[in-house]
């Protein structure tokens, strides 16, 4: 099973990153571009873990390993091997 | 031989480089900034250290949407000498002005030390005052400084001279310990097929008097001062 | 509407609300008691440590600014001062290490470069619990790296510091950053409000809930979704600092404003209010004006915000275009948020109602000065007793367990990831007693040092307080440096116990002796209080910053032995002193006994007598002899020689072996010279009436040291240094556990 | 409209920042993890553009500027309104 942890600055935390990347955007003329948030995302191949055991191990992992929760908040979703949830 | 150092948004080793241009090599330098679309007659420009944008998104990566550097670019086309120095050849590689790609240091740490490179090509606008093969002792400072190439780059590089620097160790030996940040083939700095663009992440500027414990950096500058 | 809770959540007593209605005639608003929990807190009012801290030296002849302003001003001649200081961000770093680091770095930087000065260098001087435990790993990584990203990326060299691990700075580690800048001494900024009618311009970042103090929180304006969403630790941005750093520092040059201050703890609260208390004027604010990163932000949140890289200029009224257009250069925004005001009033306006109108003398300077009792720790004595542990029988086995304590250990693994080369002025890099830094263009240069043993003051707050200061000249003297200004941080327990009050006391006293001893003025600091977690405070920990001059760089002088066959002298002599010492702690796991005692006149001499044979030419290294005693101080000369050459010592006398070794004696240097020069350095030596006694040779590739002609002894150079280097590493490659 | 783009290494480049956060999670007891890959996510909203827009500018903006393509590949997804394409 693969899923993917999404982690990023919570809300109200400044995101310099993003802000920069927001503004590089802007001075190549992308005006439509309103707001831009950095984050990291971990994909993470799991084996032998049933799908119920992953929904309690991940938010464990995200919390305690990848994430601090003082400034970072997370999501994750399942990548079901046939789906395609985004594209190319 | 007028030397332009390009200032960016976040360059911090842009008055080192100026200062050894000017007070060690008293040559005539000028900084240009990224806003400008001017080059202003330099023979030479360098694209020194630091920090452009902060390095946010990936190093060197929003430096090349600067006004300044489609003047730089068509600059390297017409043969002028262009030296990227640490984030000055991020940026090079950035723009595709050199083949490959930075990654994170091999231990996922910045360094900052001295280390041996060798000279692999002494026959540059920028080694030529080098012997084939000498030992530079020169400092690095990055974080994103482990070169990356797919392997025909690689081919094509080695086979056209393109490598001009390599970690060595003391003796001179390409080691995998010597290679501190996890280059590929070792690589240090990289010269363009034409031969006017050099990247290298070695800091020449923090080489280039006794006092700093080392003149080695200023093989670089001199042979750019004495080109042709 | 103020009720006890609230007071309570602001940290606000009783007695303290009851003077603020007398002295604003009124109840206070919600904002303006914000204002006043900020203002009149610990760490911005210095209420329990005022009293005190008086009792340091501040004056001197060289002292352009002494305490009282972002930082402290030197005068080096030549039209040049330096500027320095030194912050704590500790509580910050144990939440969340890397931007709580980053942050402290950023926070000094600004309190250097508002002054006018460009900053050259960062120290750091940090305390972390044992490395054996990976929540202790992930501190130390996490701090290293958050100042080294900060600093590396502004460009300014982080080019020395310290670290010491102990148990009890686990729940409450220490960072503490030391900046130094130079400016030139004609163009030297203050924060001044000065000039009814000149605008006031808001620079950097735009404000967000970020920092709001957790205890100022509760009221009913805010509910538990928004309480969640205020982090108390905020994230810097080193690029946005850079052009604010650059933008500052060209608008200052031009000689376009009035004054500056940054928005540090306390934000735009502490900055206007101070700015316009130090100019007898008033400021009134529109915070309509004020740029916000967050939507719906109310008066209390905007003023209370203690968001990262913000400036507040106050401008002479015709520049403001030219300083607008030096900002906008920089791709910043300098926007005008109000105006210096007659009446000594801040005035802050809101959606045109007005949210705050307070005397801003009330706010800065008139907040109660306590007295808080102090009283000696009863268990002091008991700590102080020692019964000696028998000697060990190998001693060399035990060198190499000192050599690998990471106190002791090569601390490459930190200062690698800093770059401490960048602005080519570091001329002496990491790794020696203090760093040097040239002045392009000079003869002279600037040495600087940060040190603080934590484990004497513990022991004996007084003699640890006075050892700080003459360590650190030591190591300055080493290097061939005159002190020439102080800087400290003081990091204690809760001042409200009268325990540590009682250290924090006696640590100022015997700083303060100590600067009176080599006539070296204070030029400011810092104290951080309350580092207690579950009821234990970290021992008590004053940080010494000091700044050195060295008249002629060409004669800097370096730890490392240089040539083979020198001569090897011990200046000073040794005592059995082995209490509080890193042989003892590291070996027998014993943090007693009494700190080594110090003569600070004869301390003095040690001091002159190495600076004087430095500007003679008579020695080729030098090297304090400080934690791990004279082996490991031996050792290390080793390690630093360019060849790594070893050494063959003899140690006479009649101490304990241990004690020769290991003790960690006061008033001592190694130092090597040409055996030429040996008959003149020892005349010198009586002259200055300093002990010196040569102790053996340098040289061959084996570390030998015989006590009372027993070789006790006798390993390879490379094996201790790779015991000592590798040590730090080894440890942080541990498995979780 | 706000959009999701993914930027990881391409499986050639060694990701060795993902094999340290592997590494530490092994440490610390968790078998199952047979593989992490870590790359970076920006969420991007954007003011007055249609889908069919998006559509085309997204791909040239990651290509652009996101994203190194010697050594990063990207993918993007629109993160509608209502839809809840994640959990915390
Ligand atoms: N946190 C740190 N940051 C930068 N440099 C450091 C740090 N800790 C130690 N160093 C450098 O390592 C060297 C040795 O430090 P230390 O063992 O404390 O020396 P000493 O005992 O002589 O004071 C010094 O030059 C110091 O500047
Ligand atoms: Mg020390």
């Amino acid at each position: 099973m693969k899923v993917r942890i999404l982690v990023s600055f919570k809300e109200s935390v400044l995101d310099p990153q993003g802000q920069t990347v927001k503004n590089a955007l802007h001075t190549l003329g992308y005006d439509f571009i309103k707001d831009v948030r950095q984050g990291k995302v971990f994909e993470v191949e799991l084996q032998g873990l049933s799908e119920d055991q992953a929904q309690k191990v991940i938010p464990e992992i995200a919390d305690k390993v990848l994430a601090n929760p003082i400034i970072e908040k997370f999501s994750w979703e399942v990548l079901s091997e046939g789906k395609k949830v985004s594209r190319n | 031989m007028k030397f332009g150092v390009v200032v960016f948004p976040g360059s911090n080793c842009d008055h080192d480089t100026l200062f050894i241009l000017q007070k060690v090599l008293c040559q005539e330098a000028t900084f240009l900034w990224h806003k400008d679309h001017d080059l202003g007659r330099v023979g030479c420009v360098i694209l020194p250290g630091g920090f452009s944008y902060g390095d946010y998104l990936r190093a060197g990566a929003i430096a090349k949407f600067s006004p300044l550097i489609e003047e730089v670019r068509e600059f390297a086309e017409r043969g002028g000498l262009v030296l990227g120095i640490c984030n000055g050849f991020q940026i090079l590689l950035e723009l595709g002005l050199l083949p490959g790609a930075m990654l994170r240091n091999k231990n996922l740490k910045f360094l900052c030390q001295h280390v041996h490179v060798r000279v692999e090509n002494a026959r540059t606008a920028f080694t030529h005052r080098a012997r084939p093969g000498q030992l530079l002792r020169i400092p690095i400072a990055h974080f994103d400084g482990n070169y990356y190439a797919p392997a025909e780059t690689l081919h094509r590089l080695e086979a056209s001279n393109q490598v001009v620097l390599r970690y060595v160790d003391e003796n001179g030996e390409a080691t995998e310990p010597a290679n501190v940040n996890g280059s590929a083939s070792n690589i240090a700095g990289l010269i363009n097929a034409k031969g006017n663009v050099l990247g290298m992440m070695p800091h020449p500027e923090r080489a280039s008097e006794a006092v700093l414990g080392s003149r080695d950096g200023r093989l670089i500058f001199e042979s750019i001062i004495l080109w042709r | 509407m103020i009720d006890p809770k609230i007071l309570a959540d602001h940290n606000i007593t009783i007695e303290e609300y009851k003077r603020i209605i007398r002295l604003i005639g009124r109840e206070p608003n919600l904002t303006e008691l914000g204002i006043f929990s900020l203002m009149w807190s610990e760490h911005c009012s210095y209420k329990s440590s005022k009293a005190h801290l008086r009792k340091l030296p501040t004056k001197a002849e060289n002292v352009i600014q002494g305490p009282g302003e972002n930082a402290g001003v030197i005068d080096i001649g030549d039209g040049l001062a330096v500027v320095f200081k030194i912050e704590s961000h500790n509580h910050p770093s144990f939440i969340e290490p890397f931007q709580g680091a980053a942050t402290g770095v950023g926070g000094i930087l600004r309190d250097i470069f508002t002054m006018g000065a460009r900053p050259i260098a960062i120290l750091d001087s940090l305390r972390f619990g044992p490395l054996e435990k990976s929540r202790n790993r992930a501190i130390t990584e996490g701090v290293v790296a958050g100042i080294s990203s900060y600093g590396n990326s502004i460009g300014v060299p982080t080019v020395g510091g310290e670290v010491y691990f102990q148990e009890r700075y686990s729940k409450n580690p220490l960072v503490n950053v030391l900046c130094l800048g130079m400016a030139q001494t004609n163009k030297i900024f203050f924060a001044k409000a000065e000039g009814a009618g000149n605008p006031v311009l808001y620079v950097g970042s735009k404000t967000g809930r970020d920092g709001i103090h957790g205890a100022t929180m509760a009221s009913a304006e805010f509910g538990e979704e928004t309480e969640q969403k205020r982090p108390n630790v905020q994230v810097g941005d080193p690029f946005k600092e850079k052009l604010l750093l650059e933008a500052c520092l060209e608008v200052m040059d031009k000689n376009l404003i009035i004054g500056i201050q940054d928005m540090g703890a306390a934000g735009l609260t502490c900055s206007a209010s101070e700015m316009a208390a130090r100019s007898g004027t008033g400021i009134a604010i529109d915070l309509d004006l004020v740029p916000q990163r967050e939507e719906g932000m109310t008066p209390y949140e905007i003023m209370l915000s203690e968001s990262q890289e913000r400036m507040l200029i106050v401008a002479k009224k015709e520049n403001v275009a030219e300083v607008q257009r030096i900002f906008a250069k920089w791709d910043l925004d300098a926007v005008k948020i109000g105006e210096v005001t007659r009446g000594g009033k801040l005035q802050v306006t809101s959606r045109g109602q007005v949210v705050v109108d307070l005397p801003v003398e009330a706010i800065v300077n008139l907040c109660p000065s306590y007295r808080r009792p102090a009283r000696k720790p009863a268990t002091l004595k008991s700590l102080q007793a020692l019964k000696l542990p028998p000697l060990p029988s190998d001693l060399e086995k035990v060198f190499l367990q000192v050599l690998s304590s990471p106190t002791i250990a090569d601390k490459e693994w930190v200062y690698r990831q800093y770059d401490h080369m960048v602005q080519i002025n570091t001329v002496l890099l990491p790794g020696a007693d203090a760093t040097v830094l040239r002045i392009k263009g000079k003869k002279k240069g600037l040495a600087v040092v940060v040190d603080g043993n934590s484990l004497y003051t513990y022991l004996d707050p007084r003699t640890g307080g006075r050892i700080a200061v003459a360590e650190a000249c030591r190591n300055l003297a080493c290097v061939g440096a005159r002190p020439i200004g102080v800087t400290n941080c003081l990091n204690f327990g809760n001042p409200e116990k009268a325990d540590v009050m009682w250290q924090f006391k006696e640590v100022i006293e015997g700083i303060a002796e100590a600067c009176r001893a080599f006539s070296i003025p204070v030029t400011g600091g810092n104290v951080s209080f309350y580092n207690d977690t579950e009821g234990v405070s970290v021992c008590p920990t004053p940080v010494l910053g000091v700044v050195g001059l060295v008249e002629d760089i060409s004669q800097m002088v370096s730890p490392g032995f240089k040539s083979e066959g020198d001569i090897v002298v011990l200046l000073g002599e040794t005592k059995e002193e082995l209490g509080g010492s890193e042989y003892l702690r590291s070996v027998f796991n014993l943090e007693r006994g009494k700190p080594p005692a110090i003569d600070l006149e004869k301390e003095k001499r040690v001091h002159e007598m190495c600076l004087e044979a430095i500007s003679l030419g008579l020695i080729r290294s030098a090297h304090d002899i400080s934690e791990g005693g004279l082996a490991v101080c031996a050792a290390e000369s080793c390690f630093l020689s360019p060849a790594r050459i070893g050494c063959v010592l003899d140690l006479e006398g009649s101490l304990r072996a241990d004690a020769l070794l290991f003790g960690e004696t006061q008033s001592r240097i190694l130092v090597s010279l040409p055996s030429s020069n040996l008959a003149s350095f020892l005349a010198l030596a009586k002259e200055n009436r300093v002990e010196a006694a040569p102790v053996g040779k340098c040289g061959g590739r084996r570390f030998v040291i015989r006590c009372a002609g027993r070789e006790v002894i006798n390993l390879p150079v490379e094996t201790c240094w790779r015991t000592w280097k590798e040590a730090i590493p080894r440890l942080l490659s541990l498995p979780q556990d």
